[in-house]
């Protein structure tokens, strides 16, 4: 199981789990990025997602093709999310499984790690201020 | 050669547009679109190396374009 | 929010996750650790676990004291199941949750690592032809 | 002083028992309790130096044990 979709609805942590579930894996993991209420010492409201979709969805793509070729037999669906997001939603979604637990780790931490650098997405972040800002650097 | 070039984030909101289109010669490498995306727009915030994609994958300036090429400029991302 | 239990009832992933979550964290992970179908090469058809119940919670709440200290500001909730277990059913989940991502995975990963070497929990698996073995080593 | 030690899993069926009573000197220690442990069982699958967990806490060999204590011989553990 190999999924990866740029979405501008809810992401919903429990169908990515039992999405990747089956009775060969022993490790399943999840990693949810969410909106937090502060950055820089400014009060956030809400953060902005925008993404080159196409490019996003292929590059994704990519990295889970790579962590199929690292991590033998690792089961990984990624959701990233674009809108506005209030505080706490969640932006991303990683559920990864494998018969051992080691794999499933890492290939979560890769699938992050390289999401975070190499996926088109960009995000504009709301403060109770009223102001938005671009967020250049991931966090 | 016509190319289209798609801007996001800080570049579309430095160029006010999504999309700009560009004449170069066939065979234009992707660091002479940069060269003359920045003539274009000299006080815009756009650095002497961004990130370019061709046709959603990432490339390097040496790369020759064709017509028909999706190009992109891609600020620094920020998902997750 | 620290918490770790050894509990005897079905671990429900959203109530953990749920448990953790909070406006100042920008990302939060979940492991999940699930009775597989086979090991070794032999067919599993459940597992039953069993645990010194009192040294057990004692020696988690150790491990989320270290993890505290390493890892400042992180939240971190374990259970730990036991009991005669089914194929996909949870025997443990770990939610941990943080202002940044490398906090969240670096404490997600420090305590399964340290609960598979410490805790004292047995595993005895059931085999579909009707033996029982004592699994020693972890997986 | 008397002991009682706590037995699980593998050493649990050794024993045929999950907790045995020893008679121990006062100021004896894990290592010796252990020596005791296995002296009684002699063909028992324990080991000469199996992990060793006092009030909840794993102790090494030189821990000096008291009346109350609860001790617990622990076999490798394979949780999650």
């Amino acid at each position: 199981m190999m999924r990866a979709a740029i979405v501008s609805r809810p992401l919903d942590a429990a169908l990515l789990l039992a999405e990747v579930a089956g009775d060969a894996h022993g490790a399943t993991t999840l990693f949810v990025g969410t909106v937090r209420n502060t950055n820089g010492g400014r009060a956030v409201s809400g953060i902005e997602y925008s993404a080159y979709d196409s490019m996003a969805t292929v590059e994704l793509q990519r990295i889970l093709d790579e962590a199929a070729s690292r991590f033998t037999d690792v089961s990984i669906v990624v959701e990233h999310r674009v809108g506005t997001l209030r505080l706490q939603e969640a932006s991303v979604i990683i559920a990864t499984a494998h018969a051992h637990r080691a794999p499933a780790l890492d290939a979560q931490r890769y699938v992050v790690e390289e999401l975070k650098k190499r996926v088109p997405v960009w995000k504009r972040e709301h403060y109770t201020d009223g102001t938005r800002e671009w967020v250049g650097a991931t966090s | 050669m016509h190319l289209q070039v798609l801007l996001f984030a800080t570049y579309a909101d430095a160029f006010g547009a999504t999309e700009i289109v560009l004449d170069l010669p066939d065979g234009a490498t992707v660091g002479e679109l940069v060269t003359a995306v920045r003539a274009r727009a000299p006080h815009a915030a756009l650095p002497p190396h961004p990130l370019v994609a061709v046709n959603h994958a990432y490339a390097s300036s040496g790369s020759v374009l064709s017509t028909g090429d999706e190009v992109a400029l891609i600020p620094p991302v920020a998902g997750g």
